[in-house]
């Protein structure tokens, strides 16, 4: 915050301007729908191969690893960027984000060679196998079991909640080693194809009544030993690193939440409201939390490049996904009886879409540990206070 | 603007953070809320001998000459001990004000015993009825009919006007509009707007010592048999003021940024930060009584020399209403929201 | 009016939770939530059966006569429910207006017919873009640009409209305004009032439908080896759901009696009861399905059927926004709060 | 709720009047200053010896004790009369509410007759001894001890928020009559007089500069052991049965927050605000929750009237401190900048008084039971949820 680093340094500025003028000249016109399957799915490949070919697929990956080995600032830039272009969704961040650093810090050489290119080039679409139904919150809880025997592993049990499940190639998962009782001790995190016989995976339908989460069924499925990242029993680790990134800042910029303000606008100037006091300040109420936002991420991220990353990360979490459900809130009070309403495309263009982002953005309240378990982490880790008696 | 503050700024936090905690004790403050205290000037002489004073003054009028980031510290430091001087209107209201559009002779003659530690100033903008510390300023800041003023002491008609927060020393000001106290145009939004980001400064500081007196006080105070931090209501309310707090905190050292670097979004920055602080002052209010208990109702106990000061920053340089509405209308005038509030590309060479 | 129902008012709750809960289980929501599903009417002829429709029909139309209370009751239980069908329009809004404002042509030829449950009637009022069961309505009441009209299933153009509840069977009513069609003036106020209180006893049916869902989920849970119940961040989010919800619910009962008791109030005791079941469903939205966490998320768990009714009807006969400005403006416009709102001496003799 | 039962009850609606046209006869000119010292404490008591001689001191008192034997109904009506009237805050309630029902079902005769009429007529006032400083949420954990010694109990410790504690002649209190580890099951009920030796009554000052709470320091108490309420030992149960009526019904009605309801709106038409359709709002809001407060309270009354009184008594506490709060709150969001004065008497009327309850009207949400304990109360013995683990 000295004088000499007013604005965006040079270089950030530069490479701003860089990414805008790619993103103008290739996200594909009227953007993509979200990925699904079939041709739909094959479309986000695509564009998640021309983002490969330009070198911007993992920026945070280490150069060595095909990566740019870019600062997070230049990360969040990209980010920012990509949002304010209406980019498609990033449709194998499981891979690029958590398989994909793990493996570098965990895996073999061969390993390495054998997913990191595939996760890169989009080849390999990975998913999460974290959650269980009686694990949830309590994820140290779960129950899907892995017995040693001979070179393989033998898995049986349940995950659920598992985002892309029914495309993904492989899944990076937390399976228990150690007997029921062991907790965050008995966990081993281990690579999973999802092809191998016994695995049986089920789209769960949606409050919106579209899919995206999977449950995933697992009957004596063999995975060679090899597969193990980190010790067996030590998984609780690896998988602990994997989620901080989860959590962290990045996830989504102010710019996402800039695009939902822009939307509700619309609906407020088709409306008729514009000249609303009240409907005013909703709008500054949201104007100045999407400001907050932006520089609580700008801080973060300074914050992050002098080294420091810490509990706070909670704050980010929390921040966002209540910051997400209040946006849509107001934007459905705009709407008011029109709300209900699933075909006002014509009349109010946006206002379909808006009902199902209106339930969803429930969800980020929940998930990647619920906003009470944020609370929990900032009041004990952050603040200091004493734990709760357990029993 | 890095939102990473530099050794010396942290440094100088250090510094302020000693000075207050020696010499603007909670004992400090209650003696500053006794009525007819007269406004003791040791502090801010030492406040001044510690370049406080000089720092955003340029270097050809006795300043320092630092930027805007050696004030935001030092707003925040001055909220958390709830100083009972005009830091905020002096150095973050009226120096810049005067630095960038007063008269040569205005200049010449008030920047220098500023940074000096030789005078109180305060600033009475909008439609605020009183300015803080009007009871004794050396120097205002006025907003009149016609424009915004530089009222030196002996223009001034001063009646006092009591605060909730006794150690502001508040007084309605008022002085006959005369072209020669009289700033050009572009003084007024540019007053308003570093008014309010510097007291969104100011109020995070004040929430921090709620939080931090709040979270000491659950950790030692036992009920059940155990602490009361330990109780996941009383958690959550701490957790949710430190979110509220932490969050608002960067937005404040943004706005205050603006003006150096010739941001054009500086009103709408500085709106946003003070309706941010606001909310979490708000917050923090209630959760951090609430903790107390009982005993945050005594007069003994310190816990509301804070609350009051931050009900009073609430309603000063614009209530929580107004930068919502500010902010509303720009929303709403904006043709192009992500054009005017979304990343720019840089067009410095 | 005394806050108490009667035996025989209990009774009927009963009764009706009794039906309901075999013939209006969550399965049956669901096949009514199919797209394409015809109206089935034979739960609506079994409500007939036992008097439900004709509970507030005056005896001379075949009715029972009796007052709002069975009514309120009833709606209550239709929220609990999730009932699909028009019972708030067609026995809260339509028989009431009916009954007070239509002309003896439309009574004698509605009103038997209604309590017999042949007819599903319906009401699209205010700037509401839709009726509920819209698309089978046999009966509206519409308000056109020259009032309030009773219109028949044979003069209605329907345009469907898919709710986000998909058992609303919603659709746009239009019809040509024709004298005959039309009811006097005073019949708008009414149903626009009407039908926002019995919308505030269904909205309260709703939240305690899903505060119990909540709490047996709460119970039923574990994590961390003790049910989230345990928890005192469950516990406080399903105190202050149960808080809402139960104090608003008395205010619904009181609004829906204000007609028959000729109170001066009537209106505005509505836009409260509406304004308070809202926000109280609102909370309960939030809290419930934050207590289920993902599992609430799914299509296959029944909690979205309740959070969609409740969602729909937030819209519904104006939303929080439009009753509170209705009551504010009633404050601002009253000579004498406690002449307009207090307690006042009956003129009973 | 039946037709037969419109509107109030005949003899209700005469009670009303009644009670209205003696109010208006009788309340002094301009009300009378919140009870202090000196003559401003006669006043006071005059005031309460023309409601005795009246018949209105006690209205939920039996006949037999000198009361009306009114039922909930009949008190609630006096009590928004009360309030509609701008009548004198009680200044006995501790003895009306409190100690006398105690002394009612525990006393003796003798003890009937000697404090009964002394109440009734406010030739004694009371205050309460619950609270101490290290027992306030957790009543349970109280430490003041007293020592069976021949016929006397010998008291030592000290009480905290004692109402009126410097002008009381007497205080029903919890004591520790077993040993320190014995929580709830060794507390004796006993009352005690506030000019025994050994008594020191400090006052408190509050966060608004005025004092109303004391505490109360016991050295070497001597009270008869005749004094004691129910058994040794058993004082948890009469004190739990004198709380329930703290938290019912009837301490206020709709008719006080309508009030501060009428000095907003005066607040609002002497700043110029009547047309802003924002504060339009927030008035809606809050005559909502005063309309809501109004009919709970009337369900509460029905529910009481037929023998329905439960832990739902936590409701009305919650909703009006909280609905207090809110209303304050609003106040001070009207008077903005001038919310920090405490000289705006002569321009803007009330604006002083507003402040000072302003800050007050954070206390209800803590005295009485904190709402962290009334929710603990409604999730666990109303909505039968499990108590949370306590080590």
């Amino acid at each position: 915050m000295t004088t000499g680093q007013q604005q965006e340094s040079r270089a950030l500025a530069e490479w701003r301007a860089e990414i805008r003028a790619w993103l103008e000249a290739n996200v594909p016109e009227g953007g993509l729908p979200d990925p699904e399957a079939g041709a739909i799915l094959e479309e986000h490949r695509a564009w998640e191969r021309t983002l490969f070919e330009a070198g911007y697929a993992a920026l945070h990956w280490p150069v060595e690893y095909g990566g740019k080995g870019a600062d997070l600032d230049a990360r969040i830039v990209f980010q920012e960027e990509y949002e304010r272009a209406g980019a498609p969704l990033r449709m194998n961040l499981g891979g690029l984000m958590l398989a994909g650093p793990t493996i570098m810090k965990y895996g073999t050489l061969e390993q390495k060679e054998f997913w990191l290119p595939a996760i890169l080039r989009c080849d390999h679409l990975w998913c999460q196998g974290f959650s269980e139904p009686g694990a949830g919150s309590d994820l140290a809880g779960l129950r899907t079991s892995a017995v040693v025997d001979g070179e393989d592993l033998v898995v049986n049990g349940q995950k659920i909640w598992t985002s892309g499940g029914l495309h993904a190639d492989w899944m990076f998962a937390m399976v228990r080693t150690g007997d029921p009782q062991s907790g965050h001790r008995g966990i081993t995190y281990v690579m999973i194809d999802m092809r191998t016989p016994g695995i049986d995976v089920r789209p769960i339908t949606q409050i919106n009544r579209q899919t995206g989460f999977c449950e995933v069924f697992f009957t004596d499925v063999r995975v060679p030993l090899a597969n193990v990242m980190g010790e067996l029993d030590g998984g609780w680790q690896v998988a602990m690193e994997a989620l901080a990134h989860e959590r962290g800042a990045g996830r989504r910029t102010y710019v996402t939440f800039l695009n939902d303000l822009a939307q509700i606008r619309r609906f407020v100037t088709a409306l008729g409201q514009e000249d609303d006091t009240a409907v005013r300040e909703d709008l500054g109420r949201l104007l100045t939390a999407v400001t907050v936002y932006r520089h609580h991420v700008g801080r973060t991220v300074a914050d992050a490049m002098r080294g420091h990353v810490g509990p706070e990360a909670s704050y980010n979490k929390l921040y966002w996904s209540e910051m997400n459900a209040q946006i849509h809130e107001v934007g459905m009070r705009v709407l008011a009886g029109r709300a209900e309403l699933q075909d006002d495309e014509k009349s109010l263009p946006g206002a379909e879409k808006w009902q199902d982002a209106y339930w969803f953005s429930r969800a980020p309240r929940i998930f990647a540990g619920t906003n009470q378990i944020q609370k929990n982490i900032i009041s004990e880790r952050v603040l200091g206070l004493p734990k709760e008696p357990r029993r | 603007m890095t939102y990473a503050f530099t050794p010396e700024q942290e440094d100088l936090r250090r510094t302020a953070r000693d000075l207050f905690a020696r010499t603007c004790t909670a004992a400090d403050v209650r003696a500053a809320w006794e009525p007819g205290a007269e406004q003791d000037r040791s502090r801010w002489r030492r406040m001044a001998d510690l370049g406080f004073l000089a720092a955003n003054v340029p270097t050809a009028f006795d300043g320092m000459g630092l930027g805007d980031a050696e004030l935001t510290v030092l707003l925040e430091e001055a909220g958390y001990a709830a100083l009972p001087e005009p830091l905020l209107e002096t150095a973050a209201v009226v120096v810049p004000v005067l630095r960038e559009h007063g008269s040569a002779e205005q200049r010449a003659r008030w920047l220098p015993r500023i940074a000096a530690g030789e005078v109180l100033a305060t600033a009475q903008l909008l439609d605020a009825p009183v300015a803080p510390y009007g009871t004794v300023a050396d120097l205002a800041l006025l907003e009149l009919e016609d424009g915004l003023h530089l009222v030196p002491a002996e223009r001034l008609t001063r009646e006092q006007a009591p605060s909730m927060d006794g150690a502001r020393h508040t007084a309605a000001l008022r002085a006959v509009p005369d072209p020669a106290t009289r700033l050009p145009g572009a003084a007024l939004a540019e007053a308003r707007a570093r008014g309010a980001a510097a007291a969104a400064a100011v109020l995070n500081g004040v929430s921090r010592r709620l939080l931090d007196m709040a979270v000491a006080y659950a950790k030692e105070r036992e009920q059940f048999g155990r602490p009361i931090g330990s109780f996941q209501a009383v958690k959550h309310m701490l957790a949710e003021v430190a979110l509220e707090v932490e969050t608002s905190r960067p937005a404040a050292w943004y706005a205050l940024s603006t003006w150096a670097e010739g941001r054009p979004d500086a009103v709408l920055a500085s709106s946003a930060a003070k309706a941010a602080a606001t909310a979490a002052a708000v917050t923090a209010s209630y959760h951090t009584l609430q903790v107390h208990g009982g005993i945050g109702f005594t007069w003994e106990h310190d816990l509301h020399l804070w609350l009051k000061r931050g009900k009073a920053l609430e309603g000063a340089y614009g209530s929580l209403r107004h930068h919502h509405r500010l902010l509303g209308d720009a929303v709403i005038s904006s043709p192009d929201l992500m054009a005017t509030f979304g990343p720019t590309l840089s067009t410095a060479s």
